[in-house]
């Protein structure tokens, strides 16, 4: 790993980064990729986001899903962890609570597969500032 | 150069040099803040301010809460109330929470009458106790030396700074917490476990009942009772100088003669002096000094110097635990306690034509170590101890009070012969740098054949923590080491064991100030200049001696001739000297 | 001179442990952190050897251990339960839920099952409030217990 | 959107669901199959609106109308006008929700987002474990730009944000710094207080889980600032994945050379290590914090000297905490004028609250201060749980008080807080509902303050256990009017006279309960009675004679036989021997056995 040595270095590396996440997210290509963050903050992992996320890596490569599978922190809502955001290509990320692998095959299923929303979803209540 | 600031107390304009505290610029003004955790043995160079207690709390206009007066330091243009209502009614609270959890058994307790506890709650005026609830109650510790009762610990942990900071000794820390919090040995074991060296420096700052020594006034006064028992007493050195304040008289006062008179009254066949057996003890740590001087010079590698002091019991206890690996450096003389013992047992018993187990040996001691090292298993023949008791002074004056005499205005009497009769350099034995300084008086003599034209060694005297002077032995110049408080004992022995050490001899003793200091001395309550006192007036009874070196003194030249031969001989061995233990546990 | 048995292995590997943070007296706390992460608690012949290691009194590494609650010088259970204590589990009932562990189990706070299976111990905030009230048990965490699961859980590990 | 046209979002959060959201979930499901629809529009439920007054709640997508007060009989004019012909039902939308901002946010709720995340800005959006994507979302490009400042210039960035400590006390941050810069000396220290221990609080560990590289980066830049090159992480052993992630974060920074030596070839040099406390809450005093760091007991001494006069190892050491440092690189990003135009006059930005207790939301919110109760626990956090009644909210923790109806307005900032009796602490904030005895919560916390204590002082050693000694005899009954006095004078003298912070307001607790909920005092004292039921000893089982029909099924139940009555006639509880075990109340068949 190359040392970064200046703020140009660093703004190399935040534009390759953006980029690459930038061609996921915008491409609406049937073959691009979904994005499915688990909030794995201690609350999260207690109530089962571990399993949760296992399930989604194993079933979305089982299933054929092209799908990036990340861990972030916590999303605030702890009354309904596990939490996870699911950001469908060219569309805003939806969040959905208490997910059990119920639940998350369910969105696997029926959110992912077909865009359907299914039960459970947390209305973000707040503004990030960028 | 120095910042003066202003501030008003109590209403008066007063000028202080910044980093004075609340409690020290009060003082100034002639307002005495109460304290009670807050110590400051300005001469020794102790000061303990943790803030503890919160009884001096006083009101700084501006402050949202009350300001520990012991160590806030003084800002410029602070209003400073010290007796408001606030003030008043916060410090009577914070007693009657202290008292809360403190037994309520003054009346009997060792150290009531002389108790800043209780000293406290009257000057506070407190009268009832609004709170009441669970009372901490703990195991008493009973040590040889010191018992400790924790229920009543107020948590000053004056104790913890004495042990920890002063002595380095390590055997007390506060543990717990909240509530629960008390001072204790590791594992809450006994002290008798601990590393505890019974220096008995705790017991001397203990402001309640909770830390005292063991009392064995009940013991002695059945052996005094009993009429087959010939009860012979030794005193101390420092004891006589520090006498008289048990009993209101200003400290510094000599009270050799009426002590001797007490004592005697109080049933004691014979009254001797623990002055005779230092010098005994000179002739034979001088002899010892000198004999290593002289195979070191000749450069026998198997001998080490310096060579450090013994007489001090609770420094044997300190190198015994802290030290083992040096063991084999300080001097093999046994203190001037147990050579008396030990003489008292032989010669004496034999010269009054009594058996051994007929006489029973009592000291009167300034510390509380030797009560420990009067019970140790190498200083008894067949289990006999060769000194019984080991009483305190404070405990002296007690019995003194329980025997109705008006100490104050008793006859001055003489010691017994022949083992009362001491010299100058035998008296000095109770203050830090004296041990040494009677020990030179004579090793000068053996080693340069030449008399002493000055006896007083002002270089080896006062109250610095570490001391070094330099003494001519005839073109011979010998490095002499003095400390005193282990904790300035510590950072002489690091020295030695990392080979830095420049000393030939160094005296040790354990408590700040030498004996006169100990830690069964009638309590200084806070203010050392009494111990400087005590030094005083002990220097003085030396340079009033008609003898002042150890080896003149007529008795010890006897002694040797009908009895022991010559120092460092076959039967001093014997008699008269001892070895030391490694004290340190041994991990597997 | 005072013996105390500790076994070599024991002995070496706290050495390395004290080593391994400088014997520096001021790291104590990490010290005693490895220690008991290796040993599952820290008994009084563990601390003498800490404390000549770390060249600093018995006493001070007692006062120390005693001072922290996460430090405990009796063995834990096989299973160690604790109940957190904190203020949201508080409010939805986590006193009574400990009440139910003490009284199946039959042993008070801090000590252990006569099996050596179970210690029962209180928590301060795990800080996963949204799951109040909380027990965890080894590893595993119980969100939203009611004093009704209790006989469950522990039937999970009585097996 | 897949193979629906539209979405019927119902709001299943506990309290739309207490008026009857599952009612008007079902009613929306048989009207729409009623006319066919139920494969194109799809009804949904979703977790709270946050907005449960006017609920239950209903948001069609994809044009993010919202309903509010929606009945079942709603459901068949919404399908009817909205969905099928296209046209807002009016009366039953939120007025204050009609603008366009609001409308064109996706998802949005349809209100007025009352939250601002800046302290969480990376919680729950980057992985942590990443570096990258933290540099990607501009992380350590603060730092990199404070290099091109001088130290000095950054510490007045920070002093005109107006940023005060997050840890408890307020104390303003640019103001610290420049105190520690002022110091000379040889070696200087950051430290990280990390040792969150406020019970119900965990704001500070969900920033280190969800974002720890902005802690390292406003780490670094406080010691740009003040002339340190090390900076020290003390952090609570009970987060174990907090400082599992911390160390990879520090690890990583490591790799990139944004910790270590010559930091973006600035010439300045810093590193980070860790330190874990043990399980003492007074270890979050910075003191007490320093000795533990240094192998100590957590024993505070007093103030001055503080640390940034003499801190750790003697040195000049500046003590912020997590949630102070998360706002340190948007500060200087954003700059100093950005950060003062959120909150009042003399409280910054926002404030990251840990909401919990008897609310439904459970959960951690991040507002601009000057935000209301109301609009936190109503809006944000759903309202009380069970649909109870409002009695209390808790701030502050063990040191804050207990703040009630009549503050539901109050904006929250750090004055208004110590104003009301209570203080921001770290950011706690526990609901209570009319079930929750006030003297009891009074007591948990003194009981916390008294097992926590350190016991260096006498009030707070001595003080708060006699504190919590009268407290359990008025929970227990047998509490007098003059235990309100001794009460409160206790309480008076332990907060004049304690040594650290948690002595001085470990009393709080007691004092805003007396102040605001003296009749359950009273109440226990007097009529024998917790007014929440919360007490076994204050309760009293009784027999409704009218209820009971005489069934002996009490009486058989009651281990200590102290229910008698003949058979078929009404039964007696005997107050002195019962023990109060319910047993009785559990076999009753007739709810005829109720506590008074």
């Amino acid at each position: 790993m190359a040392k970064v040595k200046s703020l140009t270095d660093l703004k190399k590396i935040k534009e390759n980064f953006q980029m690459k996440m930038d061609l996921i997210a915008k491409c609406d290509a049937p073959d691009s990729m979904f994005q499915v963050k688990i909030a794995m903050a201690t609350c999260g992992i207690a109530s089962g986001a571990k399993e949760v996320m296992n399930y989604f890596i194993e079933e979305c490569s089982k299933r054929g899903i092209l799908a990036l599978v990340t861990q972030t922190g916590c999303m605030g809502y702890c009354y309904a962890e596990p939490t996870i955001e699911v950001t469908l290509p060219g569309e805003e990320p939806i969040v959905f609570g208490d997910v059990d692998l119920k639940r998350a095959n369910e969105i696997i299923e029926k959110y992912i597969k077909n865009g359907e929303l299914v039960d459970g979803i947390i209305p973000v209540n707040y503004n990030t500032i960028d | 150069m120095e910042q003066m600031i202003k501030l008003t107390i109590d209403n008066k304009d007063i000028e202080v040099v910044q980093g004075t505290t609340i409690l020290e610029a009060a003082k100034i003004i002639g307002v005495d803040i109460p304290t009670l955790c807050y110590m400051h043995l300005e001469d020794l160079d102790i000061e303990h301010n943790p803030g503890g207690c919160r009884i001096c709390v006083v009101e700084v206009e501006g402050r949202k809460n009350l300001a520990s007066s012991c160590n806030t330091k003084c800002v410029a243009g602070m209003n400073i109330k010290t007796h408001s209502m606030r003030v008043l009614n916060a410090r009577k609270t914070v007693m009657e929470l202290i008292l809360s959890d403190h037994p309520a058994d003054c009346l009997v307790c060792a150290k009531s009458g002389n108790c800043d506890l209780q000293t406290m709650a009257n000057n506070l005026g407190v009268r009832e106790i609004h709170y009441k609830g669970e009372q901490s109650t703990y195991r008493v510790d009973y040590s040889p030396s010191i018992i400790r009762d924790m229920d009543k610990c107020i948590m000053c942990r004056r104790c913890e700074t004495m042990c920890n900071v002063v002595q380095t000794v390590g055997a007390l820390s506060a543990i717990n917490r909240g509530f629960e919090t008390v001072v204790s040995p590791a594992f809450e074991m006994n002290l008798e476990k601990s590393p505890c060296t019974y220096c008995g420096q705790c017991v001397a700052v203990c402001p309640t009942g909770a830390l005292t020594e063991k009392d064995h006034t009940n013991h002695l006064i059945g052996d005094l009772a009993d009429p087959n028992k010939t009860v012979i007493v030794q005193t101390a050195p420092a004891v006589r100088a520090a006498l008289g304040e048990e009993f209101g008289m200003v400290p510094g006062i000599l009270v050799t003669g009426k002590m001797v008179a007490a004592l005697r009254n109080l049933g004691f066949d014979r009254v001797f002096d623990t002055d005779f057996a230092a010098d005994l003890t000179i002739m034979e740590e001088g002899t010892e000094l000198l004999q290593r001087l002289d195979a070191f010079l000749k450069g026998d590698k198997k001998v080490k110097l310096p060579i450090l002091t013994s007489c001090c019991p609770a420094w044997v206890n300190f190198f015994e635990h802290h030290f083992p690996d040096m063991k084999d450096i300080p001097s093999t003389a046994r203190s001037p306690q147990q050579i008396f013992g030990s003489i008292a047992k032989t010669y004496l018993a034999n010269k009054m034509g009594i058996k051994r187990e007929d006489m029973t040996v009592v000291s009167v001691m300034p510390c509380l170590a030797k009560k420990y090292e009067c019970q140790r298993d190498e200083f008894k023949v067949d289990g006999d101890p060769d000194v019984n008791y080991s009483i305190t002074t404070r405990e002296l004056a007690n019995l003194i009070k329980q025997a109705n005499m008006d100490f104050v205005t008793l006859p001055d009497e003489d010691f017994d012969n022949p083992l009362g009769e001491s010299t100058g350099a035998g008296v000095i034995f109770g203050i830090t740098g004296g041990v040494i300084e009677a020990a030179i008086r004579t090793a000068y003599e053996i080693y340069t054949g030449k008399t002493l034209e000055k006896v007083d060694f002002v270089s080896f005297r006062g109250m610095e923590g570490v001391r070094s002077a330099k003494v001519d032995f005839n073109g011979l110049e010998l490095n002499i080491g003095i400390a005193h408080g282990l904790g300035n004992a510590r950072k002489l022995l690091e020295e030695i064991r990392d080979g830095k050490s420049q000393y030939h001899a160094i005296e040790i003793m354990a408590c700040p100030g030498g004996c006169i200091g100990g830690g069964g001395q009638p309590l200084h309550h806070g203010d050392a200049s009494i111990i400087a006192k005590r030094a005083a007036a002990l220097y003085r009874e030396d340079a009033g001696k008609a003898i002042r070196k150890s080896h003149e003194n007529p008795y010890i030249i006897k002694l040797y001739e009908e009895f022991l031969g010559k120092p460092c001989g076959e039967l001093s061995h014997k008699l008269l000297h001892t070895h030391y233990f490694d004290r340190k546990d041994v991990i597997e | 001179m005072a013996k105390i048995k500790l076994g070599k292995d024991k002995l070496d590997k706290l050495i390395e442990i004290c080593k391994s943070f400088n014997n520096e007296s001021s790291e104590l706390i990490n010290v005693l952190h490895q220690t008991q992460k290796n040993f599952g608690y820290i008994p009084a012949e563990v601390q003498e050897v800490i404390a000549r290691e770390l060249n600093v009194s018995v006493a001070h590494v007692y006062g120390v251990v005693t001072f922290y609650s996460f430090f405990t010088m009796v063995p834990k259970g096989e299973f160690p339960i604790s109940v957190c204590m904190g203020t949201a589990c508080y409010v939805r009932g986590s006193d009574k839920v400990l009440e139910e562990f003490i009284k199946q189990l039959k042993v008070p706070v801090g000590q252990l099952t006569e099996d050596g299976k179970f210690s029962i111990s209180c928590l301060r905030c795990v800080g996963a409030c949204g799951l109040a009230p909380v027990v965890t048990i080894g590893e595993r965490t119980y969100g939203r217990v009611a004093v009704g699961d209790v006989a469950d859980i522990l039937k999970e590990y009585q097996g | 959107m897949g193979k629906y046209k539209m979405h019927i979002l119902i709001c299943s959060g506990a309290g739309c669901r207490a008026s009857a959201s599952e009612l008007i979930q079902n009613k929306f499901e048989l009207v729409l199959k009623a006319k066919g629809l139920e494969n194109e529009v799809q009804v949904v439920t979703t977790a709270c609106f946050g907005f449960c007054e006017k609920g239950p709640i209903v948001k069609i997508l994809p044009d993010n109308t919202f309903y509010i007060e929606v009945k079942p009989e709603d459901a068949e004019e919404i399908i009817e006008e909205h969905i099928i012909k296209g046209r807002q039902v009016s009366r039953l939308l939120y007025a204050a929700t009609i603008n366009k901002e609001v409308v064109s946010n996706a998802q949005n709720s349809g209100l007025h987002k009352k939250q601002i995340r800046v302290a969480l800005r990376n919680c729950g959006f980057i992985d942590p474990e990443n570096i990258e994507e933290y540099i990607a979302r501009d992380g350590y490009s603060a730092l990199g730009k404070c290099f091109e400042m001088l130290p000095q210039t950054v510490v007045d960035v920070i002093k005109e944000s107006g940023l005060r400590g997050r840890g408890g006390g307020g104390f303003p941050t640019g103001l610290k710094w420049e105190i520690a810069s002022k110091y000379k000396a040889d070696q200087k220290y950051v430290v990280c207080n990390a040792d969150e221990g406020d019970p119900g609080a965990f704001m500070d560990r969900s920033i280190l889980e969800g974002d720890p590289h902005s802690v390292l980066e406003a780490m670094a830049i406080c010691a740009y600032s003040i002339g340190a090159d090390q900076g020290i992480i003390y952090v609570r052993a009970e987060y174990p994945l907090a400082i599992e992630r911390l160390k990879v974060a520090i690890n990583q920074a490591r790799q990139y050379g944004l910790l270590g030596n010559d930091i973006l070839g600035s010439g300045f040099n810093f590193d980070v290590e860790m330190r874990y406390g043990a399980g003492a809450f007074v270890c979050g005093e910075e003191t007490a914090l320093i000795y533990s760091m240094e192998g100590l007991r957590g024993e505070p001494t007093i103030k001055p000297p503080f640390p940034t006069e003499s801190g750790y190892k003697g040195k000049p050491t500046n003590v912020n905490n997590v949630e102070t440092f998360a706002n340190i690189p948007v500060i200087i990003n954003k700059g100093a004028k950005w950060f003062s135009s959120i909150g009042t006059e003399k409280s910054k930005g926002t404030k990251v609250f840990a909401l919990a207790g008897n609310i439904n939301n459970v959960g951690l919110i991040e507002v601009p201060m000057g935000t209301t109760l109301r609009e936190v626990i109503y809006e944000i956090g759903g309202g009380i749980k069970d649909g109870k009644k409002f009695k209390a909210v808790q701030t502050g923790g063990p040191s804050g008080g207990c703040l009630t109806e009549k503050h539901l307005d109050t904006p929250i900032d750090f004055d208004n807080l110590l104003a009301a009796g209570s203080m921001m602490g770290s950011g706690g904030m526990i609901v209570m509902d009319e079930d929750d005895c006030m003297v009891s919560m009074a007591k948990f916390y003194i009981e916390f303050s008294v097992e926590e204590s350190c016991g260096k002082c006498t009030p707070c050693r001595i003080g708060n256990k006699r504190l919590y000694e009268i407290l359990d005899k008025i929970t227990k009954g047998e509490g007098t009017l003059n235990d309100l006095d001794l009460l409160r004078n206790l309480s008076g003298v332990i907060k004049d006279t304690s040594l650290c912070g948690l002595g001085q307001t470990s009393p709080n607790p007691v004092l805003s309960t007396l102040d605001n909920f003296y009749d359950e005092y009273i109440a226990h004292i007097v009529d024998h009675k917790c007014p929440a039921g919360r007490f076994k000893a204050l309760l009293q089982y009784a027999i409704n004679p009218e209820l009971c029909v005489g069934c002996t099924l009490c009486a058989k139940n009651c281990p200590v036989n102290c229910i008698s009555g003949e058979r078929k006639k009404a039964h007696v509880i005997d107050f002195e021997k019962c023990i109060k075990c319910g047993a009785c109340m559990d076999a009753c068949k007739f709810n005829a056995i109720s506590i008074q």
